[in-house]
This record gives structure tokens, C-alpha cells and sequence, in this order.
């Protein structure tokens, strides 16, 4: 465990660009609930990215107005949500193909941890006493869809959420492509983490002193 | 003539017995047939076994039900929310069975067994503690776990309108389980918001064909269950 | 090969009023190509039935009026039909699910063969040079639907229909319910075949002897 | 933006090469996208294998890309009708292949392979000569043949409405196989006989969401097949 500076490092309003900078106009995208809803907030103005949602929405939009909300009108995190002209309605099964069918372009995800090699576990910290719940947490990683994490690096506790192998139960198994922490963004090679960029003021050594995973330069 | 329309939620559920199979329709509170569910508690009906998405929140609709001990079993992918109390209790006390399914393995389980195909291979949760004990196979180099279909005795689902044939057309996200567990049941039970007359839904535009749907009645003005909640309320009154 | 007395039996009229009558109201009735079309004008008054086109529409009607011809409302046979109030359209998927998922109540078609164990050959002739085309036909027998043949007892060269074993290449095994031929019908039971009805003016032998396979009477 | 809107058939298809995998839309001429299939003919693609319900009447269409010997290989359910000779006659020359497949199961293979899932069991075709060579199974007593998934690199599909996003509905019972080829393909090329503004066409009542169409062309007035044969029309003319 290695104590990290709260003033060094992207906000998570950064974090959240960052991924919306890689995603290009045009594309189908299933933001998970938290973290990952921020991203739509953050496309730059140009790019048209539709939002699926799997509870049978495509074309959500932001949040209602106050006084606008329809308990019949809501995202997979059971928040209130509008829908964008264009937009359509479907059952869960036509919904799930949409993930399952690689028809959606990029999925953005939260993390418990990611191993070196791609494994995510996002869905249960396998305490016991929890309940288990997963929704669609392993649809969504089970196609071939771009899988992009967006987490802290570490726990509160200062622990490394970036493992050699998770201990927690996994989602899936070597399905992450690219994770965007508030220290880096790093991608998930078949050689193994390649940090593609590091936070202003941040360095190699100090991202990899708080990884538990060996990390790779590009050349 | 036929004329699926029943008079009220308590005549529409009244051939539920003990140890039935029954699906839920709803995504949190979303397409929940609250007054259907208030209706089964009333009739009596006990050791069920449950498919829906979730258990349920505070101390109304399905989580009503499973306080009132009346599920043996859950079947959901999503055990737990904000406001649900009920299911956690009794689950953590061992009074209540979980078995619980990824999403979209839950909405293909359901859909196949409306469609008459016993077992497809999927690749959601190869590799999980949620595959262990399934069966897997490798097509074309990636692997696949089997999957068995679910049907049930009788689905309960929301819809926005129905005619008497049965035809249906739902509201917003609130489509989302009801016409796959309207195809996998023995007898399909739904509340409507309104009914309309034959001819009035536009034939192109039908989300569940009649064809699907056993008993409909109408129910006006459905409760929401987040106010319920809020307010405390608890089934019965 | 036993010839047969063309003024004896039921006409294809009749036979048909013979089905429909065994179709209670409310049923969702499928009707194959040809002979089992007749069978809609024969349901009796105050009865409901829905019919199935397993091209997509539920709630069919009968053959529009001249001129009214829609070449994008056709039934599996690709006549012209119309859609009743009530109706709805689906797509192919959903449509082979209310038939492979026994949403279907029956049936209607016709044979080249039934065996006496309910054996159904109505695809292929299984001669040389014929080119195959199945359709629907496996589908429409392959769940539980109740199935109900229409068919002359015997071929135009008087040889028997109902036999002891098919022949002609399978639609399925052990799918067909009940037999409505010319001269009797035939009800296909674990024990055998069972003779429900004979039409006016036959008996129970004369039946038999054009049938290839042994036929039994109720008590 | 996003804007799937192509000016002419030619500009839909010209990615189409050879060899290439196409699904076509269509239950005899109702839903047949027959300005595509005649610009595919002009663009000359060749050595196709080609899943589509039918194999097309006359010397229009389907039958007039087979007759220009454009495909190699048809998977169909019923490739005779009244008014197709082409087919017929490569057929028994040798000069086509054929994969004959029950039309549900075929449907069901289509739906499986946009759903990610690649193989699943089905009642029919048990006991009949088309189950032979299949793998089966008995689940709960009732035996079952195991199918493949079916997927494409492009489909051809014809509907009624599109919009920019590459949302459809269709026109009665041409809707047929053009939904869940949408889903099945790479790339899904569709011709509507319209296409409307974003936001016109109910978000209700869409039946091809969007994501699963890649280019969209406005054909306003599409040839009647049967009319063309009725002719004795050819393509090209």
C-alpha cells in the first residue's frame, strides 16, 4: 500500500473526458451505473454517440427536468432519464442481443479490479454475508465489445485496483480493453499494460509504484 | 366470441396455487403489475417460486409478498436495491432460495422458453464463480456455457393497453421483461392501464400478439411503487 | 389397390365442415397450403378462431376483393389475404415461436402419407430429380400442437394414404392427432388407429380395405 | 452526426465482393429489396452464398442474380414456386448449391447469430431425413437437434419508413425475415420506400432499432415483383 497525493492526478471530470475523447461520433454505448454515467456528459460537440440502455432503450438522454420525471421512463441504474428524438423502446431480450451481438460499439464499466491480462471484476467483492447480484454486468462483457474502465487507481484504502490476478470473483474473463484512472489511461495488450498517457505532473515509476501489475512504455 | 377481459385483479389471479412458477414482469418498479401482485397476496396463494428481475423495495409489491412468506424461491439477476429490505432479511436468515442469472441469460432463458427451444450456449459468464457446475463447449474457438430454458406456470405483467384478444402495447422502458414472459407461461395475466377496442392498436405496432395472453384487466390508475415507498406504506392496508 | 366409388363420402366441402367443427371458439389455428384453406369458411357461426400466417400475421382474413390486392399481404401459400381488426404483424423469428413454442392451438394440413403411429410425410415425394423445398412443414409438427390432416383416403391412383409405415421422406414422427379423409375419421391414438366417425352410406370394411394399415373401433 | 443515408442503390452495395455471405429479405416478392438486388447485379459481385427464404420467380430480382450466375450457394427453406425456373434449372444442372433448411429453424438461425448465440436446440426436423448428420439430445424425454447460428456479411432488406439513425418499420406482412436480418450481418444495407425526419417515427412502434442497420437509400417506388414476371420483364432491361 503506497499513500497517493489527492491533489496530483486527473479529477474524474477528466477521467470521464478522457474516455469520451475515444469515442468516436456514430457510436453505440452502454454506460455503466455511477463513474461511467459522467462520460456523456463530456462528448465533444460534433460528435452524435448513442446511449443504450439495457433495461430496452436506445437514444437515452440526460436527466429530466425536475418535475419531468417518469417512473416509466428510466436507465439501468433506476435513475429518472429522458429519451433524444430517434430514440426506441424494446424488450430485454432484443436489448441483450444489442450487448451480446456486439452490436454496441464501447461499453464503459466501473472496477473492483483489473488483471494484467483483461480479467474484470466489477460485480461482487465475494464477502461473505453479501447477497449476490450481477444484472448485466457479465452480458455486457461476454461479446466482443470495447470494454473501457473507468475507475480510481486505488482503493480508499490505497490499494491497488490494477492486480496480476483479481481476488475478487470475476465478470469476465480477459475483457478489458482500456482502463482510464485518474493517474493514466492503460491499455490491455496480449504483452501484457501499456500506459498510453500519464496524468499531468504524474510518472511512470509513481503510476507503477501503485499498480499491482508489472506496466509497459510504449517504445 | 373471445374475450380475455376479466373484471378485477382478484378474478384475474385466482387460479394461482400453491408451489406455481410465476413470472413478474418489471425492471425495479418499471412494468411492476403492482395491483396483480397486491391481488395474489390477498388470494393466498404460498410457496412460490419467482422470476423477476429483482425482489422488490420497501414493504409493498413483490417485496410484500416475499414478507408475507409466500416465495419459496427468487429467480432474478438483481437481488437488491436502494429501498429493498425484505429480501436481504429474509435471504441472510436462510428463509428464502436464491438462484441468480446475468441479465441478458435471464431475458434469452425466458424468451426461449416461450419459443420452444430447450437449451442454447452463451458466452455470458464463461469463466465466472456464475458458470461453475454448467456445462461448456468450445464453438469456433471461443467457449460457451449451456443454458436451459425457463418457463413458468403464470406471468403477471404491466402493459399500457390491451384489446380483448389479448393484443398489448406498453410504455416506454417499462416494456422490458413483460412480452418475453408474456410467451413463456402456461397463462399469461395482465393489467392494463386501459383497454381499448379490437381494431384500435395499429396491427403494426403491437408489441405482444393476443395470441400470447391469457387474462387482462384493467387497471386505471396503477400505483407507483417509489411513492408507496416513500410514504411508508405497507401491503395490505 | 382397391378402387373407390367417386359418389361415395364426404365431398372436400364437407370434410372441411368436418375439421372446423372439431376447432372450439377462440382457438389460433394455423391452416396449411391447399385443401386446409377451406376449413375457415366452415367455422360455425358464434365461433371465433384466429388465424395463423407463419409469415408474419396473426388475425388473418379472408382473400380480399378484386382490386383490392395488397402484394405485401400474402399468406404462406403467397395469396392475397386480408388482416381482420385485431390483427398484428410480426416478424419471422416471433412468428415460428407461437408454433415451435405450441401457442398454436392446431394445425391443419394436408398429407401424402400419415402412418399409423402418426408419422406425417407431407414435403417431398422423395423422387429423383425433385428439387426439396420444406417451408414451414417440419416446424408447424414439431412441438405440441394438436394436428389435424385433410386429405382424400386414398391417392388418385386409389392407393391408400393412411398406411402402416411412410414411405415418402417425414415431416415429423408421431405428430398427427387426427385424420379427416372422404370417408371416415380417423383418430390416432397410442393403441392404433381409431375410427371416430364414417361418412354416410360407408362402413367400417370399406374403409379398411383402403387402408394400408389396420383400423380399430371404439367400443 | 450520425447520418446512414446513402444517395443511390449502386452507392449501398458497392462494398459487396466477392465470395461474400448476403442475407436478402423477403417471403416471395413481399419484402423483396429488388432495387438492391439489381444494383448488386450491376455491381457484379460473384461466387455469393445467399440465405434467403426463396430463390426468387421469373428473370427479376433474386432469380436474375442467380441467373447471371452470381451465386454459388443458396440457404433457403422453399426454393420452388409457381413462377421460379431459374433456380430449378441451375439446380438440376448441378451449376448451384443448396442448403435446405426448416423455415423456423432457418429464422431462428438468422435471430441467433445478431444475438450472440451459437448454437441452440430445436424440436424440428427430428426423425426426418433433414436431422440426419445433426448431433441430438434429449432434454426432459424429448429429443433435439442442435443448429448452428447463421451470420452474414451484408444483408438486403426492404421496409416501409427509415430514419438518419437507421431506424425501420415495416409494411405488413413484408416485414417477415427483414428484422432479424438486420441484426445477423456485418453490415445491413436497407431500401425504404421513405424516409422520414428523426423524431417521426414513434419510439414505440420501431421495430428495427437503428443500431443494427449500417446504410439506409430511399427507393420511393419500388417494382412490383409479380407485375415484372406477369411482363415477362428481365434484368437487366
Amino acid at each position: 500500500m503506497v499513500s497517493q497525493d489527492e491533489n496530483i492526478g486527473w479529477s474524474v471530470s477528466e477521467m470521464a473526458r478522457n474516455v469520451a475523447m475515444d469515442i468516436p461520433n456514430g457510436s453505440y454505448v452502454n454506460l455503466g451505473i455511477g463513474m461511467p454515467e459522467l462520460v456523456a456528459t463530456h462528448v465533444p460537440v460534433g460528435r452524435e454517440v448513442i446511449y443504450h440502455t439495457e433495461n430496452g432503450l436506445l437514444g437515452m438522454g440526460p436527466a429530466p427536468a425536475e418535475g419531468q420525471e417518469d417512473s416509466e421512463l428510466i436507465n439501468a441504474g433506476k435513475k429518472y432519464v429522458t429519451a433524444i428524438p430517434g430514440a426506441c423502446y424494446f424488450h430485454h431480450a432484443d436489448s441483450f442481443t444489442m450487448i451480446r451481438g456486439n452490436h454496441i460499439d464501447f461499453c464503459v464499466l466501473g472496477a473492483f479490479q483489473v488483471a494484467e491480462n483483461g480479467d474484470l471484476a466489477n460485480w461482487s467483492t465475494g464477502a461473505p454475508g453479501t447477497i449476490p447480484a450481477v444484472g448485466g454486468a457479465m452480458d455486457l462483457v461476454a461479446g466482443d465489445i470495447t470494454i473501457l474502465v473507468i475507475s480510481r487507481h486505488t482503493t480508499r484504502e490505497g490499494e491497488p485496483k490494477i492486480v496480476k490476478k483479481c481476488t475478487y470473483p470475476l465478470t469476465g474473463k480477459a475483457v478489458v480493453d482500456t482502463i482510464y484512472t485518474d493517474l493514466a489511461i492503460i491499455e490491455v495488450k496480449d504483452e501484457g499494460l501499456f500506459v498510453r498517457e500519464l496524468a499531468p505532473g504524474v510518472t511512470f515509476d509513481y503510476v507503477q509504484e501503485r499498480t499491482g501489475a508489472k506496466l509497459h512504455q510504449y517504445p | 366470441m373471445i374475450n380475455k377481459i376479466v373484471a378485477s385483479p382478484a378474478e384475474a389471479v385466482a387460479d394461482i396455487f400453491d408451489g406455481a412458477v410465476v413470472m413478474i414482469s418489471g425492471f425495479g418498479e418499471a412494468g411492476s403489475p403492482i395491483e396483480l401482485i397486491h391481488a395474489l397476496i390477498d388470494q393466498g396463494a404460498k410457496d412460490l417460486t419467482v422470476i423477476s428481475n429483482n425482489t422488490g423495495s420497501g414493504h409493498v409489491g413483490l417485496a410484500a409478498l416475499i414478507a408475507h412468506r409466500r416465495v419459496k424461491k427468487m429467480i432474478c439477476s438483481f437481488p437488491r436495491t436502494a429501498n429493498s429490505m425484505v429480501f436481504p432479511e429474509l435471504y441472510n436468515n436462510g428463509e428464502i432460495e436464491l438462484e441468480i442469472v446475468p441479465q441478458g441469460t435471464l431475458a434469452e432463458r425466458i424468451r426461449s422458453g416461450g419459443a420452444g427451444i430447450p437449451a442454447f450456449y452463451t458466452p455470458t459468464s464463461v469463466g465466472t464463480p456464475l458458470a461453475e457446475g454448467k456445462e461448456s463447449r468450445t464453438f469456433d474457438g471461443k467457449t460457451y456455457v449451456l443454458e436451459r430454458t425457463i418457463r413458468a406456470d403464470f406471468s403477471l405483467v404491466k402493459c399500457r393497453a390491451a384489446d380483448r384478444y389479448g393484443n398489448l402495447v406498453y410504455n416506454k422502458t417499462a416494456r422490458n421483461f413483460g412480452p418475453i414472459m408474456c410467451m413463456a407461461a402456461e397463462a399469461t395475466i395482465v393489467q392494463a392501464k386501459q383497454i381499448v377496442d379490437l381494431g384500435q392498436l395499429d396491427p403494426e405496432a403491437v408489441v405482444t400478439p393476443g395470441i400470447f395472453v391469457g387474462k387482462v384487466v384493467e387497471v386505471a390508475n396503477p400505483a407507483e411503487e417509489s411513492k408507496l415507498v416513500a410514504e411508508g406504506r405497507r401491503y395490505p392496508w
